[in-house]
């Protein structure tokens, strides 16, 4: 694990308050985890990947985006792990650089349609954008 | 030669005296006036009619430090850690207190004299203060002690209608006033005269007293076994806690303990008062000399009205000054004894 | 003046790391009393007890000080050195310069300066030892067994076999515990009541073992060698001498809808009932919550059939009181409560059961004769998943953070079972480890796995999704890297197991350490592992740890070993450090009496010299019973003159290591 | 007397710790086979009971030059010999409140129940006691000059 | 107070008569009229006083002359009794020994409070109704009793008495108290720990170690006291350091914590006037408030607070007012 690795690794750790160290590798969060066919890293893979400081992969993956936060991962983890909040840092990491926003505002309009609540699209916005 | 100052500019003179040694004066504190040395503002009270400890606390000190052991592993060193304070000034000492000083001295500075004593007695100049009101506790005419005039001090003096007169009496007491000079100014006849004029109020205050004529004669060397094999002492005795109230307020005990005390890495030997009334004075190896508190209060007043003065031609080892009847728990005293246990006059009183 | 010889230990690296012994035992040597300092790799092992025996021989010490690991750990070994020498074994004191010194600290030179101190005050304490010979008390020789489980009559058992009485208390009606209800054991596959019951026989048939089923332990006082036990015998409406045990009154009872907590619930028995075929005592006991004779006055049908005339509806609680030498606790364990666990929808759906209820339902005295239905529909399951760690291995507040130990096993065993009486069904095993700790333990899973082709799946299951009649079971497979889907007929889960409820309580009674999860501290993993560190109280089976059949038995039987050794003995060396009162200084007001909770304190009058012309007077001053005194000092300290103290713990002892302490 | 200041100028307070010999001194022999660490400051008596301090112990240790005094026993209940922790608990309420009517800073002195299995706890105890002691300083309401004269000289 | 004092003295002669006590505790008159010592009357009951100034409290006699052959006769002010029950709970008095009288009291005259006020020279003393009139060397002054009593009899417990084989109770009872005994102490605890430190450091400095407040003290009446036992380790007759101060008294109101009775003796004979009852009472209240109202004395074989405990008493560092409340 290069310097870089180690402080990003680190940096992703103090913002999610995470300790991935304390996983046992039980993968109930992948089993539980809703979103996990749309995910190319999956819950467990995650915080193994976050330990191993691979953080540029999660950087550029498309799990970040996919994941639903629906915590079911953190409230089912027997060892307290909370792989969401990890995925959430590294989302963060990504939003707060410069104009990375995932959805920008102007792309909200074609993604209206009557089936889609008002409630999902609030919460993608402030998810996907600083 | 006397001087006088306004009663208003003592604090100035305290200050001045103060400059160059310690100056201990009957102060004021929670309540109870001690001798204690002066500082700005401390409540200095020569109305007060004696203090809780007596001036004897000055010049043998409730405890003080004798030597210190020091160990190194297997190694001892010895120090000399015994401070007997540099020269120092005492002033508001009244006639028995003073007097008290001589009856120490006998004992302390008779061959082998003890330094620790010796040294703090030449390093203290004693003023003393006449009675201005003595109270029922006083005796100390019975013991032929003037409250007027103090014969025991380095130099005498007197407070009269907001003049306080000061009249040096022994060289040191000189000395002293040549310090205090400037502030003070000459007496003249009509200062004398007032002087005169207190001494005689004090006198015929002494001469109401209850206890002035207390009739000491039996205590007497030929009396000794007739006195102690007295079958009053049981009934004297028999409400005495044993505690040291009265030794240890009292101006002429002078009975100490020697202690070591562990400090951790060595000793520290002290000296400090002890009581004839604790269970534990003289104790010996052989064991205790007086078992009971009838035995050991009897020593109290034997040693003080009968073997003292058998040893000191006839001084008796009490001033009067009346603390033991003031403070003792269960008003148990010398008077008492000596009412009842003193020569035929007292009993028509 | 005392000779004192100090000895400090290397302990291998243990304190040579963080210690510098030499300097230690430099700075010992400097010490008033101290005529010999040495320092040693292993100041335990034989060459160093031998060190020390030649030390004092040599230097005629008076007093020695081992600067070493524990004295909870070797205090009784160097004591026995010392003793060997000829020296009292308690002139004897050990400064913890490992756990409380060496262990803790980094820095060397602290770490050495503190050694020095606590050298120092291990010195200063044993130059004010005085010799002390242990008082005597009598052994009562037999020996009182809380739990009739497998751990319980095993231990009881042997006991017994070596000639002591021993009593059995079992909470149930019958003894037996959680084994009656297992159908087989691993790794030989033989039925567990093969194995149980004829134990279960054994022990009602010893003479020497007397069984107080449908009882419990409400109080118990004394010390070794002489515990008294107060025993509550639960009214059970039925005459246990008349009772023939053959079962009319159970097939006429009309109150029949009462879950039956044999069957875990997953079947009904009626008021008055016998819990299984073999229960050992073969007596029926009234259910006085679901009797209606009980509860309304009326029936009373079991009382007009029962041949023997057993039944007593005005049968009352039992109080008896017995005395004891050895306790054994053998309190045995419980799955926990699978309430809170609702992503397996344990509590939505019957098919969801515990591996517990699956042993039910494949015993042949279960509710289903044997076969496995499902117990929603009563169909034969086609697909079964298996979920290992429910409960176990987690630290959140649901579960417990310690491994269970017996499911990986067991759950390799029914997978095994099923898979040959039932060659068609598909079994699943979801794990995140399989743990095989033991002998023929890891062939008899490979065996499960690779002859009976049952499928173990590297993950965990995320949910459980109850779906018309079917169990949606979503879970994660690490080595392929993919979500699985089972549509399973049923579900068992591996439940984590905790200590029976009623171990703390009886831990109280006893005053025997107990740690956060319930389970009875052991007074050393290795050096004492079936003893309480409270004397006289053992540990047998699950109530220390989690722990299989074939352990539970050997631990059982290591305790029986430990009990029969304490029995042996007609006196018991008890301990020295007793309390002892100066009655020249004892006031006689009873303030020592009043805190002391063993009543070790009474009074007498006794005539004093006293100075005086009297010579002599009768005083009432306090005497105590150093049979009864454990030392715990709570005298010493409501005696306001100090005339209490206790030996080997004495005031000046610790006045004088307070003092080396801060110098 | 130990010197009270180590070679960085920061004050060394001086703690004794009174442990019962069931749990509590178990307790810091648990923190020790789990390699926790608390400072070095911090010595340990080991007693029967935690019934078995007397307050003449407790200030024996302040004069002799303690900055500190802690006293763990079993948790209420567990109590080796049923009732001892209980008298402690009164007693030491009591005395600790006497000490800090008399002015003397309550945190100088401390009770903590330490089962056999909370090692954990018994080094964070320690730590946190010694910060606070370093806090206070050095004892100077409750110290024996007798006893620090020598570390003048 | 003079037709109590002629009622005990007619019943005490009969008591003699009839032989059911060969000797009484009592006041006897010293040299002025305020000093009365304690002493043991024979029948003749010679210098036998009771008046404003018996304010010493005799059950510790008790203690040795329940030893001696015969009953003794003892008269017990309401606020001795709790002691005399105190000392009967220790085994200390052998009760079938003793005849108790319970007396009443109206309140106890300070000598000390009559000089602060300036009176000297006192010749003669002579109670009037609620005035003390002192003819002195320096002209006669008259002082309002209330103003001048002891300090334990304004916050006075009662005039119940609760021992005694009888009682000689006054037609008039006054009742002298005017403040809760609680008070100062609440004062002081209500000071910032720096202000206390003051605060006692200037009252124990002026202790002379003399022992009276503990030879005096009913509860304080060990055979042999932990600081006279140099065998203990713990003993030191001087006060050579201020630890030795705090330490004396320290452990002195710990021995007696929930056994003292509050009768105040030990301000009464301190030399120093040091307000000792005020460390007494601090461990009252906190008794009271932590574990319940316990009043040592009320009855005979009470069990102390210290001697007892409850399963869910206040953790150490709980004081009366921050959440002591059980």
């Amino acid at each position: 694990m290069s310097f870089e690795e180690k402080e990003m690794a680190e940096n992703i750790k103090r913002i999610s308050g995470v300790n991935p160290r304390k996983c046992m590798k039980c993968g109930k969060c992948s089993g539980t985890c809703p979103a996990y066919e749309e995910m190319d890293y999956h819950p467990h893979e995650f915080v193994a990947m976050v330990e191993k400081g691979r953080i540029d992969e999660l950087l550029a993956s498309k799990s970040i985006w996919t994941c639903l936060s629906c915590f079911a991962c953190v409230e089912r983890c027997p060892r307290s792990v909370e792989p969401a909040k990890l995925i959430e840092a590294v989302r963060l990491e990504v939003i707060r650089a410069q104009g990375a926003n995932h959805l920008k505002a102007v792309q909200i309009p074609e993604l209206l349609d009557e089936k889609l609540p008002q409630q999902a699209i609030v919460s993608a916005f402030r998810k996907y954008s600083k | 030669m006397m001087y006088k100052i306004r009663t208003e500019r003592l604090p100035e003179l305290f200050a001045l005296a103060a400059a160059d040694k310690a100056l201990y004066l009957p102060v004021e504190q929670g309540g109870q006036v001690e001798f204690r040395p002066w500082s700005e503002g401390a409540a200095v009270r020569f109305d007060a009619l004696n203090t809780v400890r007596s001036a004897k606390d000055l010049f043998f000190p409730q405890t003080e430090n004798l030597v210190a052991f020091r160990t190194e592993g297997k190694k001892i060193s010895i120090i000399e850690n015994a401070d007997t304070g540099a020269p120092f000034g005492l002033m508001g000492v009244r006639s028995c207190d003073a007097k008290s000083f001589e009856i120490l001295d006998r004992v302390f500075l008779a061959e082998p004299a003890d330094t620790y004593y010796k040294a703090r007695r030449e390093n203290g100049t004693v003023v003393t203060l006449a009675c201005h009101e003595p109270e029922e506790t006083c005796f100390c005419a019975a013991l032929g002690i003037d409250a007027a005039e103090s014969a025991d001090g380095d130099a005498a003096s007197w407070i009269r209608d907001g003049w306080f007169y000061l009249k040096p009496v022994t060289a040191k007491g000189e000395a002293s006033v040549e310090t205090v000079r400037p502030l003070l100014t000459e007496c003249d006849g009509a200062d004398d005269a007032a002087v005169e004029a207190e001494k005689k109020d004090i006198g015929a205050v002494i001469g109401q007293l209850p206890f002035s004529k207390l009739d000491l004669s039996r205590f007497r060397g030929e009396n000794m076994l007739e006195i102690f094999n007295d079958p009053r002492w049981k009934e004297l005795s028999a409400a005495c806690l044993g505690c040291g109230t009265c030794t240890y307020v009292c101006p002429t005990c002078q009975c100490y303990d020697i202690k070591d005390f562990k400090t951790g890495d060595g000793i520290q030997r002290f000296r400090t008062w002890d009581s004839c009334m604790y269970s534990d004075f003289t104790k010996m190896s052989a064991g205790q000399p007086r078992l009971t508190q009838v035995e050991r209060f009897r020593q109290r007043f034997m040693h003080k009205l009968v073997y003292y003065p058998m040893n000191n031609d006839g001084l008796y080892s009490c001033v009067g000054c009346g603390r033991c009847l003031r403070k003792c728990p269960i008003s148990m005293n010398i008077v008492k004894v000596a009412k009842t246990l003193g020569g035929e006059q007292n009993d028509e009183q | 003046m005392q000779r004192i010889g100090v000895f400090v230990c290397w302990c291998g690296t243990n304190i040579a790391a963080t210690v510098d012994v030499k300097a230690v035992a430099e700075a010992a040597r400097k010490e008033p009393g101290v005529v010999f300092a040495t320092d040693y790799q292993y100041m335990c092992s034989e060459a160093g007890q031998k060190l020390i025996r030649d030390a004092i021989a040599e230097h005629k010490l008076t007093g020695v000080v081992i600067c070493s690991c524990s004295p909870r750990m070797h205090e009784a070994t160097f004591r026995k050195t010392v003793e060997a020498a000829g020296l009292n074994p308690y002139m004897l004191e050990v400064a913890n310069i490992r756990e409380q010194c060496s262990w803790i600290h980094k820095d060397r030179t602290e770490a050495t300066e503190k050694a020095v101190v606590l050298a120092r005050t291990a010195i200063a304490k044993v130059s004010l030892n005085v010799p002390l010979t242990a008082g005597e008390s009598p052994v009562t020789k037999r020996a009182l067994v809380i739990g009739g489980g497998i751990a319980g009559i095993q231990s009881a058992l042997d006991i017994a076999d070596a000639g002591y009485e021993v009593d059995i208390v079992e909470k149930q009606p019958t003894i037996g515990g959680k084994m009656t209800q297992i159908d087989k054991t691993f790794p030989t596959l033989d039925c567990a009541a093969c194995i149980l019951t004829p134990k279960m026989v054994d022990a009602a048939q010893h003479e020497k073992i007397t069984i107080y089923s449908y009882s419990e332990v409400t109080e118990v006082t004394g010390f070794v060698g002489a515990f008294k036990a107060r025993i509550k015998r639960k009214a059970r409406f039925v005459d246990e001498t008349k009772c023939t045990g053959c079962g009319e009154c159970t097939s006429k009872c009309p109150s029949k809808k009462n879950k039956n907590e044999f069957n875990l619930g997953l079947d009904n028995r009626t008021a008055i009932y016998i819990p299984f075929a073999q229960a050992v005592p073969k007596v029926a006991v009234i259910d006085a919550e679901s009797c209606i004779k009980k509860k309304t006055g009326k029936c009373g049908l079991c009382q007009k059939i029962c041949g023997a005339g057993a039944i007593d509806y005005e049968q009352k609680d039992e109080y008896i009181e017995r005395e004891y030498g050895a306790i054994v606790v053998a309190t045995g364990y419980n799955p926990i409560d699978l309430a809170k666990y609702d992503e397996y929808a344990y509590s939505q759906s019957p098919d969801v059961v515990t591996s517990l209820e699956l042993e039910r339902l494949m015993n042949a005295a279960g509710p289903t004769k044997g076969t496995l239905l499902r117990p929603s529909d009563g169909t034969h399951p086609h697909t079964i998943v298996f979920i290992q760690c429910v409960g176990s291995r987690c630290d959140d507040a649901r579960g417990k953070p310690y491994c269970s130990k017996i499911c990986c096993m067991y759950t390799a065993k029914h997978a095994m079972l099923i898979r040959e009486k039932y060659p068609d069904t598909e079994v699943h095993v979801f794990y995140i480890d399989v743990r095989t700790p033991g002998k023929n333990f890891d062939e008899f899973y490979r065996r499960a796995v690779e002859q009976y082709g049952v499928d173990y799946i590297k993950g965990m299951v995320g949910k459980v999704v109850p779906h018309d009649g079917k169990l949606l079971v979503q879970g994660s497979d690490l080595i392929a890297n993919e979500q699985v889907r089972i549509e399973a007929d049923m579900v068992v889960l591996a439940a984590a197991i905790e200590p029976d409820k009623s171990a703390r309580s009886i831990a109280t009674m006893l005053t025997a350490s107990i740690d956060t999860n319930d389970f009875f501290t052991e007074a050393h993993p290795k050096l004492r592992p079936v003893e309480s560190p409270t004397a006289g109280v053992f540990l047998s089976g699950v109530c220390q740890g989690p722990k299989d059949i074939p352990e539970t038995v050997a631990q059982a039987s290591a305790c029986a070993a430990k009990v029969i050794g304490l029995l042996a003995k007609d006196k018991l060396k008890g301990n020295p450090c007793v309390a002892h009162v100066n009655e020249e200084m004892c006031n006689g007001c009873s303030t020592c009496e009043k805190v002391c909770p063993y009543g070790a304190i009474t009074y007498q009058d006794k005539e004093f010299r006293v100075p005086g012309p009297k010579r002599t007077e009768i005083r009432r001053v306090a005497s105590v019973n150093e049979a009864v005194c454990q030392g715990c000092g709570a005298c010493t300290v409501a005696c306001m003159s100090g005339a209490m103290d206790i030996k080997g713990f004495a005031n000046k002892q610790i006045f004088a290591e307070v003092d080396a302490i801060c110098r | 007397m130990q010197i009270k200041i180590d070679e960085n100028g920061n004050f060394k307070p001086t703690i004794v710790a009174f442990c019962c010999n069931w749990c509590s001194y178990a307790g810091a022999d648990l923190a020790g086979t789990s390699r926790l660490s608390y400072p070095a400051n911090v010595k340990i008596v080991r007693v029967p009971c935690s019934c078995r301090v007397n307050p003449l112990f407790i200030l024996r240790a302040f004069q002799r030059g303690a900055d500190g005094v802690i006293l763990c026993g079993c948790h209420p209940g567990d109590c080796h010999y049923t009732t001892g922790n209980y008298y402690t608990r009164r007693r030491m309420t009591l005395l600790f409140n006497m000490l800090d009517y008399l002015g003397i800073e309550r945190d100088r002195t401390r009770v903590e129940w330490v089962s056999a299995a909370e090692g954990a706890k018994m080094a964070r105890v320690m730590n946190e006691f010694v910060a606070r002691i370093c806090e206070l300083g050095e004892n100077k309401r409750l110290e024996d000059l007798r006893c620090k004269k020598s570390l003048e000289e | 107070m003079q037709e109590i004092f002629g009622r005990i003295k007619k019943r005490a002669a009969e008591l003699f008569a009839d032989g059911t006590v060969t000797r009484m505790v009592g006041w006897q008159k010293g040299e002025s009229d305020y000093d009365k010592t304690p002493a043991v009357f024979g029948p003749d009951m010679k210098g036998f006083v009771y008046d404003g100034f018996c304010g010493a409290n005799l059950s510790k006699y008790l203690i040795n002359l329940s030893k001696v052959e015969g009953r003794t006769l003892v008269l017990l002010k309401p606020c001795d009794s709790y002691s005399f029950n105190q000392l009967l709970t220790e085994h200390r008095i052998d009760r079938d020994k003793v005849y108790a009288i319970g007396i009443d009291c109206n309140g106890k005259l300070d000598i000390n409070k009559i000089r602060a006020l300036g009176v000297k020279g006192i010749r003669s003393v002579a109670e009037e109704g609620d005035e003390v009139v002192l003819d002195t060397v320096y002209g006669s002054k008259r002082v309002k009793r209330s103003e001048v009593l002891l300090d334990r009899c304004y916050c006075c417990k009662g005039k119940d008495h609760v021992a005694g084989d009888e009682f000689i109770l006054a037609e008039k009872r006054v009742d002298t108290t005017t403040t809760d005994r609680f008070e100062l102490v609440k004062k002081l605890e209500a000071m910032t720990p720096d202000e206390r430190y003051e605060f006692w450091r200037g009252e124990l400095s002026r202790c002379i170690r003399c022992n009276a407040c503990r030879n005096v003290c009913p509860a304080c009446s060990c055979v042999k006291c932990v600081f006279d036992n140099p065998a203990l380790g713990t003993d030191s007759k001087a006060n050579s350091d201020t630890f030795e101060e705090n330490m004396f008294h320290i452990i002195r109101a710990f021995h007696v914590a929930g056994r003292c009775t509050d009768c105040g003796e030990c301000s009464r004979v301190c030399p120093q006037h040091i307000p000792l009852h005020l460390l007494n009472r601090k461990f009252i209240r906190d008794i009271d408030e932590l574990y319940g109202e316990y009043q040592a004395g009320a009855e005979v074989g009470q069990r102390g607070p210290l001697t007892d405990f409850a399963k869910n008493d206040a953790e150490p560092g709980a004081t009366p007012d921050k959440g002591g409340k059980k």
